[in-house]
C-alpha cells in the first residue's frame, strides 16, 4: 500500500505529455500534421505543443497527406525526427505510398546505411457511430509490410512509455492510438482511460506485450480498446468460475512471441480478440504464432474473434453487432473452455 | 437580373429548407448528449458536419440540373443533396440510422448514395472529384447528354486527387464542373495556411479550362457562373473549375468549440447571412412579397419536419443485416 | 485420350481473349489504364484491344492511378463495367483509398441500392530482380479488406474463365496476375504459362478452389506463381515417397473453405505456401481455417511457408532466398510430415 | 554565355562520364539475355531505365550544388547520381546487385541511397517529390544554406504527389528546385495524351512561383534556368520549378521495342544528339581543343571501366543477408 498520491493523466494527455518532454530533450524532434497546432489535434494528442514550442516545430499542414508525411520522411533523412499525424488511420488510402515503399524500406534499400527516424500517429477504431472511413483499426494491414514497427498502447502508462520509445527509436515507427482508450471528454466515458503516470520521461520498450490481468484458464490476446473490454469479459468470466489472464500484446511488430508462448503454456487456451477485420488479419497471426511456439501446450484451438469482413456500419445496432465486446468475448471464451 | 423568377424562388425555398433542416438536425444532434456531451450517444451519434452559411453554393447550381445529372460531395453533404432533391426522407432517416434510410443504416451522414438522382458523398477529401469524372466519362460514353458536379471544400484542392481529376477531365474534356467552397477553413486551418495561392480558380490554368471566381455567398452569382460552366459541359466543351467564397456559419462539426476563429470573423458571417439577405432582396426587388416569403419558409418547415417524424418513427435495422450488402 | 487438337494459349492471351470477348459481347465494358492501348499493357493483358475496339473503349491515361481508378468507380455507378489496370499491385499506396474505402465499400454504403461491377487488374510478383517496390503479390492486404473479390489465376485456362467471370461479376473483383504465370517471351520460361484454352468464352466461378494435383500424405494449398512451384515441389516429394496434393485457391475472396476442410480431412496434413510477407497474411488464414473447419482432421499442427518479413531485396542470391521455390516447398512439407 | 570555362568542361566530362557508363550498362544488361531474353537472367537482371540523351538536364544542374544539398531522383536515375558525384563504384554494384553496392545489392538500380553526397531515388512515379520537400524543411529549420533538387518526368506531372508537393514547398517558401525532364513520352504514352496543357513549367502559377521552360535540350540553357533557381532557393525566396524539353533516346526500358514512337522521331533525337552537338559547340567556340575533349572522354571510360572492374570483381551478397536491415 502506497501513501503517494499518484498522478493521474488520461491516455491522450500522456501522450501530449510524452512528445512534449521528447521536444524539449531533442531539438530535432517536430510535428506535423492536420489541425494538430491551434486545434491540439482532433484528438489532443499534440494539445500544448504549438504554444510551447511555436509554428517552426510544430507545423499545422494542408490536407496534403502524401506530401507531408513524405516531407517528414525526407526530413527524417536529413537530420530531424518528425513526428507526423495521419488524422485517422483509414486516410491511409492517400498517402500508403510514402508509408509502405518510402518510410517503410529506405532503410533496406540502403542496406542499412540509412535509417529513417519517424514516429507516424494515427487515430484508429470504432464504436461511436463515425461509419465506415472514420471508423475501422487497419493494424493488420501495416504490420503484414515490412519496415514498421506497429505499436498500439492501451492505457496511460503505456503511452507515455510507448511513445518516448517510439520517439527515440531510430526506425519508423507507427503508433496508433484508439479514440476510445484516449479519455477523451466527448466520448464514451473510460474510466481505464486514466491512470497514473508518472512526472517523468520513461521508456515502455517495443516489443513486449503486458499481462493485463493473471489467469489460468484462458489467454485473452488483443490490442488497443480490446483489452478493456477483455478486462470487462474477464470479469463476467471470473463471475462464471473462469479464470482468465488477458494479454495485452502493445506492440504487433515486433510482436512478443515470447509472452504469447509463457502465457498459453500457462492456460493452455487462447481466445484472440480483434477490432480489426477478420480475414487475413491479426487474429489468424496471433493464433498461428501460438500453435507454433506452444502447440503442444494448447488443450483446444485458438479460437479469434473480431469483426467480421464487413465494412463498419454506421447505424448503432449494426455497429455494435460487428465490434466485440465483454459479452461476446466472455461467450467466446466460455465455449471455447466448455465447448 | 435576367433569371427566370421560379428558378429565383426555387433557390430561395432550397435554401429555407437546408438551412431549416440543419438547424433541426443541429437541435437533434444535442439529444441524448446532455448534461454529459458523448459523441457515440443521442438520438443521431457520431460526426456530423452542417453546411449552415453554404446553401448559395447548392441551390445556385439546382436549377441548371437535368434529370441524369450527377453530383458528388464532400463530408459536408446536406445541402448539396437537398438541393439536389434526393428523398429527404429517405436522406433523414440514413442520418438517423434507420433501415427506411438510403444505405438502409450503413452509411451514415458522410455516406449517403442514391441513383435517382445520382448523389454520393464520401469522408474522404477530394475523393469525390474522381468519381465524378467517371460520372462525366460513362455520359459521354453512353451519349447521355448529362454533366457531373464535384463539390469540395478549400481544403481538398490541396490534395492530390484534385489535381488529378482536374487534368483527366480537362484532358479527356468531360462534362464535369468543379466547384470548390472556399469557406476559408479546413476545420482549424486557414486556407492561408494551407495554400500557396489566394484562388483556386487560379489553378484551372494548370488544366487550361476556365476558372471561375465568385467572390459573393450569394445564390444569384453562383447560378450565373455555373450556369455557363453547366451549359459549356452539356455542349461537349469541357470541365470548369469555380471557387465560391462562402461561409460555414457554426463550427466544423457539432461539438467543435471553433476557438480558432475569430469573434469578429464569426459576427460577420452572421451579419452577411445568405438565409437572411437573399429573401430580403427578392421582396426588396419585388419579386417576392413578405408573405410569400413566409410561405415557402412554412413550406420547407413542414417537409423538413415530416422527413424528420419520417426517420423518427423508422425502425432500426436488425443488427444481423450489418452482414448484407458487402456483395451484390 | 483425345484425338482433338486443342489450341493452346499462353496465360496473357487467355487474359486478353477474356476480355475482348466480353467486350465483343457487352457494349458497357471499356479498358483504362497506363499504356494499355498501343503497348497492349505492359503484361499484354490487353493485347490488340485498342486496333479492336478504338481509344473510346481502350483507354491509355496519365499516371494518375487515384484520378483513372476513381473515375472507373463512378463510371461504373454509372451505367458502364469498366476494367481498370495497376500496372503494378506495388503501386497500390497512390490510389488505395479510392480502391477500398469507394470501389469497395459503396455498395455497403448504399445498403445493396448501388453497385460496382468493374474489374481491377494488376500484376503481381517478384523472382527476375525487379527489387522492392515492383515485386510484391500484397494480396493479403487486399483480402484482409472487405467489399472486393480477391482473384489469382495460375493457368490460362483459368485465367480466361475467371476474367469472363470476374467481368459479368456485380461487384468489384480484384484481378491479380502473376507476371511468372503470364507465359511472356521477356520472362523466364514457364511450360506451365502456356495450356488448352477453349476458344469460345466460358466462366471459372469465383470462390472455388482447384485440386491441382490428387495427393494423401500432405496439402500444400497457395496461388498463382507457387501452385506451380508446389507442384514442382510435389514431383521432388513423390520421389521421396510423398503423396502432395496441391491446392489451388484461385480465389481469397471468397475463400473456398469446403475444399480445403475436404483436402485437409484426407491428407491430415496442410502446408500454406505463400509469395506475399508471412506474417498478418496469407499463410495464417488459411491454416486457421483449416484448424477452424477440420481440426479433428489434422495430425501436426498446419506448417506455413512465405518470404518472411522483409521487403523484396534486388540482388538475384538475396530475392531467391527469400522466395519460396520447390525445394524450400518439399523441405517444409517433408519437415511437416517426418516432423 | 559568362559561364565558367570549368563549368562548361565538368558538364562535358560528366556528360561522358554518364553516356559512356549508359551504353556499358546497355551492353552489359545483354549478357546472358541471349540466344533468348529473359528479364531474370544475366548480369544485370531486372528492369532497366536508362538516360542517354537526357544528359543535359542532370549536367546543367550539377556546378551549382554545394556540399550538403540533396537530390531526389527516378526510376531512371543514373546520369542524375552521376552528375551529383554519387559513388560510382558502389552504385555501379549496386546495379550488379553486389555487397559492395550503395544498398548491398539490396536496392538495385531503382534504389540508390546515398549520403554523402545525398542521394536518394524511387520506383514510383512522383513519390521522390515530398521527400524533396522533407529535405528542405530540414534545411530551413537545422539553417542549413543548402537546397534540395527533385527530378521527376513530364508522366509524373499528372500524379497527385506532384500537386502537394509544390503547393507544400511554395507554402512553406522551401528550398526546393522541381525539375521536370519532359522526354515527351511516359513509356508509350505521349504527353498530348497525358497532360492537359502543353508545358508543366506552367502549372507553377497554380502555386504561386517561379515556372520556367527550358526547350532546349541543352546544359546551358539549364545551367543558366537551374542556377537562378537555385540562387534563389539558397537565397531563401522559395521553390521554382522547370521544365526542360529533352530526348529519351533509347526505350523506356532496356527490351523495349519501342514500336510507339515513330522512326522520324527517334531518327530527329539522333540527329540532334548533345552528346555531339554540345563537345563540337565547346570546340567550335575555343573553349575546348579537340584532343582536350578526347582527353575528356578517355577519362571518362576510365572511370566507368573501373567502376564496372570494380562491381564485376565484388563477391555477391550471402543469401541469408536479406534478412539483415528491415530495422536499424
Ligand atoms: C484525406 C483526408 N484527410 C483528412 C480528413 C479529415 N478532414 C475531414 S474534413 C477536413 C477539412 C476539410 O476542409 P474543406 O475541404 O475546406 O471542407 P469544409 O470542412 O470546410 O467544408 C479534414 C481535414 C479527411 N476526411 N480525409
Ligand atoms: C505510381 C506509378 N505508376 C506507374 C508506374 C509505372 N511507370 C514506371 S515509369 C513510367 C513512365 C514515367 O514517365 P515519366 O515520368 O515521363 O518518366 P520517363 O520514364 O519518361 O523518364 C510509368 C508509368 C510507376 N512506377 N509508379
Ligand atoms: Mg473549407
Ligand atoms: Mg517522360
Amino acid at each position: 500500500m502506497t501513501t503517494l498520491v499518484e498522478r493521474k493523466l488520461t491516455t491522450q494527455k500522456a501522450i501530449a505529455e510524452a512528445i512534449a518532454q521528447e521536444m524539449e530533450r531533442d531539438d530535432r524532434v517536430l510535428v506535423m500534421g492536420e489541425d494538430i497546432g491551434v486545434y491540439g489535434g482532433i484528438f489532443g494528442a499534440t494539445e500544448g505543443l504549438l504554444d510551447r514550442f511555436g509554428p517552426d516545430r510544430v507545423i499545422d499542414t494542408p490536407i496534403s497527406e502524401t506530401g507531408f508525411i513524405g516531407a517528414a520522411v525526407g526530413a527524417a533523412l536529413h537530420g530531424l525526427r518528425p513526428i507526423a499525424e495521419l488524422m485517422f488511420v483509414d486516410f491511409f488510402g492517400v498517402c500508403m505510398d510514402q508509408i509502405y515503399n518510402h518510410m517503410a524500406k529506405i532503410h533496406y534499400f540502403s542496406g542499412g546505411a540509412i535509417s529513417v527516424p519517424m514516429v507516424l500517429t494515427t487515430a484508429v477504431g470504432g464504436g461511436y457511430s463515425d461509419a465506415g472511413q472514420h471508423s475501422q483499426t487497419l493494424w493488420g494491414t501495416f504490420a503484414h509490410l515490412p519496415g514498421m514497427k506497429v505499436v498500439i498502447p492501451s492505457n496511460p502508462y503505456d503511452a507515455k512509455g510507448l511513445m518516448i520509445s517510439a520517439i527515440r527509436d531510430d526506425n519508423p515507427v507507427l503508433y496508433m492510438f484508439h479514440k476510445g482508450v484516449l479519455g477523451l471528454g466527448w466520448m464514451t466515458h473510460n474510466p481505464r482511460a486514466t491512470g497514473s503516470v508518472p512526472e517523468e520521461a520513461y521508456t515502455v520498450p517495443l516489443g513486449e506485450a503486458a499481462v493485463a490481468r493473471e489467469g489460468t484458464d484462458v489467454t485473452i490476446a488483443t490490442v488497443g480498446l480490446s483489452v478493456h473490454r477483455a478486462l470487462d469479459a474477464a470479469d463476467l468470466l471470473a463471475g462464471d468460475g473462469i479464470s482468465a489472464e488477458v494479454l495485452d500484446l502493445r506492440t504487433l511488430v515486433p510482436l512478443d512471441k515470447t509472452a504469447l508462448a509463457d502465457s498459453v503454456r500457462k492456460t493452455h487456451r487462447l481466445l484472440v480478440v480483434d477490432e480489426d477485420y477478420r480475414s487475413f488479419g491479426m487474429t489468424a497471426e496471433v493464433a498461428m504464432t501460438a500453435i507454433e511456439e506452444a502447440f503442444d501446450h494448447l488443450d483446444a484451438a485458438p479460437a479469434r474473434l473480431a469483426v467480421p469482413d464487413v465494412p463498419i456500419p454506421y447505424s448503432r445496432p449494426l455497429e455494435q453487432f460487428v465490434l466485440p465486446d465483454p459479452e461476446s468475448i466472455a461467450a467466446s471464451a466460455t465455449s471455447l473452455i466448455r465447448g | 437580373m435576367a433569371i427566370p423568377k421560379e428558378h429565383l424562388v426555387a433557390m430561395c425555398s432550397t435554401m429555407f429548407k437546408i438551412r431549416y433542416f440543419e438547424e433541426q438536425i443541429r437541435q437533434i444532434y444535442t439529444e441524448g448528449k446532455s448534461p454529459v456531451f458523448d459523441i457515440a450517444a443521442g438520438t443521431i451519434p457520431g460526426e456530423m458536419h452542417l453546411a449552415a452559411g453554404q446553401e448559395p453554393v447548392a441551390v445556385g447550381v439546382m436549377p441548371h440540373l437535368q434529370p441524369g445529372d450527377a453530383i458528388t460531395a464532400t463530408h459536408r453533404p446536406h445541402h448539396v443533396a437537398i438541393a439536389q432533391g434526393v428523398d429527404l426522407n429517405e436522406m433523414t432517416a440514413e442520418i438517423f440510422g434507420k433501415s427506411t434510410g438510403l444505405g438502409k443504416g450503413k452509411g451514415g451522414h458522410m455516406h449517403l448514395f442514391s441513383t435517382d438522382p445520382s448523389f454520393g458523398c464520401s469522408g474522404i477529401i477530394a475523393e469525390g472529384m474522381p468519381t465524378a469524372c467517371g460520372a462525366g466519362l460513362a455520359f459521354k460514353r453512353l451519349g447521355q447528354n448529362n454533366v457531373a458536379i464535384s463539390f469540395f471544400g478549400e481544403g481538398a484542392a490541396n490534395q492530390g486527387a484534385f489535381h488529378e481529376s482536374l487534368n483527366l477531365a480537362a484532358l479527356w474534356e468531360l462534362p464535369v464542373v468543379f466547384i470548390c467552397e472556399d469557406n476559408a477553413f479546413a476545420i482549424s486551418v486557414p486556407k492561408t495556411a494551407s495554400t500557396a495561392i489566394a484562388d483556386n480558380s487560379d489553378r484551372a490554368s494548370a488544366y487550361g479550362i476556365p476558372g471561375v471566381l465568385v467572390t459573393d455567398n450569394d445564390p444569384v452569382a453562383v447560378y450565373e457562373v455555373a450556369g455557363e460552366a453547366i451549359r459549356r459541359a452539356r455542349a461537349g466543351e469541357g470541365p470548369s473549375l469555380i471557387e465560391v467564397k462562402t461561409d460555414r456559419l457554426w463550427g466544423h462539426f457539432e461539438g467543435d468549440a471553433d476557438a480558432y476563429r475569430a469573434d469578429d470573423f464569426k459576427q460577420a458571417m452572421l451579419d452577411r447571412d445568405p438565409i437572411q439577405t437573399f429573401p430580403q432582396r427578392l421582396v426588396e426587388e419585388g419579386l417576392l412579397t413578405e408573405s410569400e416569403v413566409e410561405r415557402l419558409r412554412a413550406e420547407a418547415t413542414e417537409q423538413v419536419d415530416a422527413a424528420i417524424e419520417f426517420a423518427r418513427s423508422s425502425p432500426f435495422p436488425e443488427p444481423e443485416d450489418a452482414l448484407l450488402h458487402v456483395f451484390a
